[in-house]
């Protein structure tokens, strides 16, 4: 398919951007944070997020969501990104509905789809446990018990944890701590007996928790997916995440860089606008550039994984691993164009830059995924 | 996408032609300079196969599909051309014909030639017949072309042109000259412009090979003395010659902004020849962690570039473009390729110094040194980047 | 090199000074903000022994060991001077007083004051009395500082201000300000500036504090609405403030480029982090190819950098120095400080990420978002880059 | 010591400059390659070095050098690096003299050393395989026989080889073909029967040869230094030799640098001189800085070899690493700068980039040796 949004995928965007500036821009992150929202976030735009078709975007229409794919799903998370809106899209209606969808047994996903489309309802995935990304590195176990299992083991930093319905949890039934072999997912009830729930506020306003589980009872009905295998089915959801979190950075730094450039036409300094120094406009002409290589990319992530393409979890890699650098250097730059007025808190610019850095070392940053690209080529 | 019938009669009849008529020779890949016809009245054809293909494919207009047939071409609408070049793809045909006459000069005179002109010119492009030069820089207008200062003074019905030009390509082996000459010596730089055609046999006409630092001589200087041109062959309006000029640089700018597709098909990949260098350790990686990391990050952004590529032609095609990125692509492109190459000299570490000796020693030292050039020839990257300022971010001018 | 007998003795006395009159607590290496001595009307010592330390340092003159006896100083030469701070680090004793007065009124007050004005504020920043606070930037002038518009009218023996400051370093807690103001508002931007010193509980002086991006609110806005300035305390001569202000700034740009040590002595290099964020693995390298590359590139440059600071002293010392370096130590170590604390925060993942909660947490996030300001304060990098280009590289003016 | 030159090694400094700027300067460095000059360089050249004491500069007096040690061997070759001038001061006067140096035996000293100092001969290094420098890649056997050993390997890349009136090669007499232990040093005569050596040419206008051993006769008394250990013996060569590198380096840096601000100056396009255009100021101003840095580590790895600091290996490491990339970055700029002149051969600025690529080769490039500072700081 050509690399181009289609006419659909063009209204989706334009509905997406207006959507998240109407409801959810700066000014709203703003106020969640200086008020210590319990939540972090605004149910009521989650619940209009519904309404929109967005919660529900990626599940298939069978299952009561939009059954629009990831590329239509990139868009609204880009539109996210361009306004910083605050919403527990990534963890519930991406990661979580990808591994329901692909995972879950025909009554787990009656249960659960339709209530995530309905927005109803925040499930976390509780995976990491190191502090920089090791998708395999899964030290939490899980022993048999009863006719299920007992999960023991932390869970540093779960997205929305604090504010998750269901959790699910990724839990060893076998192997070494670093192994692929022997992963196994599991849906846990949050309020269950030995569960603890610990919000950690990060620099992004943004909210993740520590999960602990002691001894925690799990039956048979919770697996997700086959006992064991839990590994591939992680990757998975995990690739449309990243490929999500690509599209956000996109958004994160096409607007920092939207702001910027307006900045160096209405900034004046000795006598004239600061963009029509030459140092100046080489360097934003030269993020220019950048930031069409990364909406290639995030498009080409997008639309791989919609098409089933095998070089997917590559194309992944490839968009969070450029598009975290762009925006790494689009934020970057933004700050120091601005100047003092960027190292402010009352300026948005700020803002930007805290995101792009999170969301660049979520669930793996330019250096895993530059590694990840090569060891899949064989170098 | 489904093809319509049309398209699929035509393709059908397209590949039976090829089939026939492309000789086995032609559907080699391209060795060595020689292998390239460029045409013109003392090219010397490196083989009959050479020749009669380069026949085959006048006969049909198929040197230059989508000209009209009046003047040499194919006729033929964007679809067909690219079903056309799909074709040729697929038996890995070599091009018949190279020529700043078919990539340049060409679609400026379709846009900008009196009728005379096109009658004139364009069937002997399209045939082969005359080579073509690019008379544009000069010794003291290399960025800021529009200060070029060779003269060409109108007496009666001729236009007497003096001055000099450098970078001209193959000019010792050029028939004619497409060329910027200041005809209105009072008028505003970029005002006073004009653009000739002329014989480079005319008297007065004469050139030097420039040596580069890679050791070839691709270019030459090129000298004008009292040369006498026809008023007819003035191309547009007198004045007005710096619109064709920036016409013609756009098609330039996209052609060697195309160079890097390290990660493209077809091509072998850095990641290979890395591979090949280096071996692979335990582990299965490079074993080299530093230069590693260099070939990632360069195969990150040839990657990425190369999908840009594919995207702004795929919204070009679907007319959602956001406007010339040309110099884009060729900022962008040129450095990347010069990274590469940096890149590949590093991994072949003392054997890439070699230059002269057995077998090809030399090559990737030579490639190396031409690479550089890549971001200086048709409009610096420093010009570039002032052009995407200015156009693409409308910032405010110095 | 061998020691003067002079100066060993002076080594000598200086050594059983500290060790009998340095307090054992002030021996410990400062751990935060309320282990700092800043000094003024307004300070709450964290501790007696932060005060006696204070008084002992000040009786001596050693809060500023080479100014004048008669300014509050301890007159010693230079290589006296290096000797006590020598003798200090040996025991690691804390500064006895931080003061912008120390740093940077002071020497300019040396060198442009008047008599009266030395034997007014010197002694009394040498004993930290009054804590000073800069007025330079303005909310249209950052870079551009000289286009300035905070106003100073003579009206018979008072200088009448208005304007407004931004960036004034702890402003809320300064008992005076050293202030560039506009006198002349009719002459050429950089010749209508003059220098003056008043006290900040003049009537018509408010401050507020401006929120950073890391959360703390080291700077303020600060307002001057009709404030009465008495004309003894303007500094040189009406107009010629620029000079002074210039003089301060290149001793400000030392000690902010100064801030990157990555590899030098005393400081956890940045190897020593990733070895212990990382482990290593069985080969001994960092088991992350590519952070690994980037932690060797930043060592090199830390410690190339932190040679260059050396040679740059050593140079300086031998009379070889090449002229005003200042700047290119300002951009290339913020810079360079900004790359190692976005390595930092890599090395450190999500863990990176977290602000608030138990222990120590937001430290790191909050010294990577502090470490944006220093290409910004100063001067910002551009500006450091246009003077090296104009003064070192002797560029022609745009 | 203080990380400054001392009066002695300024005048060094200036005399080397002076000498090298009127013997050997791009013109000649022009005219040898045109002329497909035999050796590659002037002897008569060479000869006025050995009057100056260049030849002998790191040698010992008692061996009739000049005894001045490694900074002002460093200068002379920044001299050389400054004028690109021709010359086998490196292969002789740096590697071989320190070699028989510090490895020699009485015999051996008195041999060599003082025709060294003398420019009577020329010695060169035959130690590395790999095209990537890699030192302790030896594959060259060196067999039992007689009352010596049998050489047989091949040395592809022996810099002044083709004019060598000795070689020094290094062989295996056991281990395997990546140990630093079982390495043996020997001297062999290139005229000896068994040796072919053939001329290569380079990018940069130096020559190099491959050096081929079938089975050569060398007896006990051509063993230079100990047994099976010379590793450390040539470790010690290279560093004086990577650090001498770095010395050239720098002064091809400067010297491009400084023909680059002067053409800024001069050059107009636009109607103003090309260098009153800030995008090109600020990164002529940044390479000043590099520049600046390059500088220091040059000194101080030169410094330290003279004073015998125990982390001498590390700091010419450290200078080949970052000089190498200065040199790399300002002859790029300085190319890039000149526009078209810059690609023609008629200008000199061409030669400067191809020096600088292949000294950055030549014994370790950047790669290389920011792993060797890693590994050597366990890291």
């Amino acid at each position: 398919m050509a690399l181009v949004l289609t006419d659909d995928e063009r209204m989706i965007r334009d509905s997406a951007e207006g959507f998240f500036a109407e409801h959810a821009p700066v000014a709203e992150l703003r106020r969640l944070r200086d008020s210590r929202d319990p939540h972090g976030f605004d149910r009521a735009l989650w619940a209009r997020m519904a309404e929109m078709g967005f919660a529900g975007v990626a599940i298939p229409e069978a299952h009561g969501g939009a059954g629009l794919g990831m590329v239509a799903a990139g868009l609204i998370q880009e539109a996210i990104g361009r306004n910083l809106s605050l919403t527990p899209f990534l963890s519930t209606s991406i990661l979580s509905a990808t591994l329901l969808a692909k995972g879950g047994t025909a009554e787990q996903k009656a249960a659960l789809l339709p209530r995530i489309a309905a927005a109803e309802i925040v499930v976390a995935l509780a995976a990491d446990e190191a502090p920089r990304h090791a998708p395999a590195h899964i030290g939490t176990r899980a022993h048999a018990s009863g006719n299920g299992f007992r999960l023991t083991g932390t869970k540093p930093f779960v997205l929305d944890g604090h504010v998750a319905d269901r959790l699910i949890v990724a839990a060893r039934t076998s192997g070494a701590d670093s192994e692929p072999a022997g992963i196994t997912l599991f849906l846990v009830d949050p309020k269950a007996e030995g569960v603890r729930v610990e919000r950690r506020s990060l620099v992004d306003s943004r909210n993740a928790a520590r999960v602990t589980l002691e001894g925690v009872q799990v039956d048979g009905a919770d697996v997700l997916g086959a006992v064991g295998e839990g590994f591939a089915l992680l990757e998975a959801a995990l690739d449309a995440g990243r490929a999500c979190l690509a599209a956000e950075m996109l958004g994160v730094a096409d607007r920092s860089f939207a702001l910027t450039t307006e900045y160096l036409r209405t900034r004046e300094q000795f006598g004239r606008p600061i963009g029509s120094f030459q140092a100046l406009q080489h360097r934003a002409a030269h993020l220019f550039c950048e930031l069409e290589l990364a909406k290639s990319v995030t498009l080409k992530a997008l639309r791989a994984l919609d098409e089933g393409d095998s070089r997917s979890a590559i194309f992944a890699s490839l968009a969070k691993a450029k598009v975290g650098e762009v925006a790494r250097l689009a934020t970057n730059e933004a700050v120091q164009m601005h100047g003092g007025i960027g190292m402010t808190d009352d300026a948005d610019i700020g803002f930007y830059m805290k995101r792009a850095r999170a969301a660049a070392e979520t669930f793996g940053d330019s250096a895993f995924h530059g590694d990840r690209i090569a060891c899949l080529m064989r170098y | 996408m489904d093809e319509t019938a049309a398209l699929a009669e035509f393709r059908a009849e397209t590949r039976a032609w090829l089939e026939a008529n492309c000789p086995e020779e032609m559907r080699q890949p391209v060795r060595s300079d020689s292998d390239i016809c460029w045409g013109g009245r003392r090219f010397v054809f490196s083989s009959p196969a050479q020749k009669l293909w380069l026949e085959r494919m006048a006969t049909r207009g198929w040197t230059v599909p989508e000209w009209p047939r009046a003047y040499g071409g194919g006729g033929l609408s964007k679809e067909e051309a690219r079903v056309l070049a799909q074709e040729m793809r697929r038996i890995r045909a070599r091009p018949p014909l190279s020529s700043f006459g078919i990539w340049m000069l060409g679609p400026a005179l379709l846009r900008y030639g009196s009728e005379a002109q096109k009658a004139e010119h364009l069937p002997k492009i399209a045939r082969g017949e005359i080579r073509w030069c690019q008379g544009y820089s000069e010794p003291g207008a290399g960025s800021d072309l529009a200060s070029l200062r060779t003269s060409a003074v109108l007496e009666g019905d001729h236009f007497i042109v003096n001055g000099q030009k450098v970078w001209t390509s193959y000019a010792d082996r050029a028939d004619w000259i497409f060329c910027l000459v200041r005809t209105e010596p009072d008028a505003p730089k970029h005002l006073g412009i004009s653009f000739l055609l002329f014989d480079m046999e005319s008297p007065g006409v004469s050139t030097a090979p420039i040596r580069l630092i890679s050791g070839s001589s691709p270019f030459c200087q090129t000298f004008f003395d009292n040369v006498r041109v026809p008023r007819a062959n003035l191309v547009g309006e007198r004045g007005r010659g710096w619109e064709i000029a920036k016409y013609l640089l756009t098609h330039e700018r996209e052609m060697i902004g195309g160079m890097d597709s390290g990660a493209a098909e077809g091509r072998d990949g850095l990641a290979q020849v890395a591979k090949r260098a280096l071996g692979l350790g335990e582990d299965g990686r490079l074993p080299d962690s530093m230069l590693r990391t260099d070939v990632i990050r360069q195969e990150i952004d040839s990657w990425a570039f190369a999908l840009t590529m594919e995207r702004v032609k795929d919204e070009a095609k679907a007319g959602q473009g956001v406007g010339a990125l040309s110099s884009m692509l060729k900022y962008y492109g040129t450095e990347l390729n010069k990274r590469r190459m940096e890149l590949m000299m590093s991994l072949q570490g003392t054997e890439g110094l070699l230059w002269e000796g057995e077998d090809r020693e030399g090559d990737l030292a030579r490639a190396w040194l031409r690479s550089r050039a890549n971001s200086i020839e048709g409009g610096t990257s420093e010009v570039q980047l002032n052009i995407i300022a200015k156009t693409m971010l409308r910032l405010p001018a110095a």
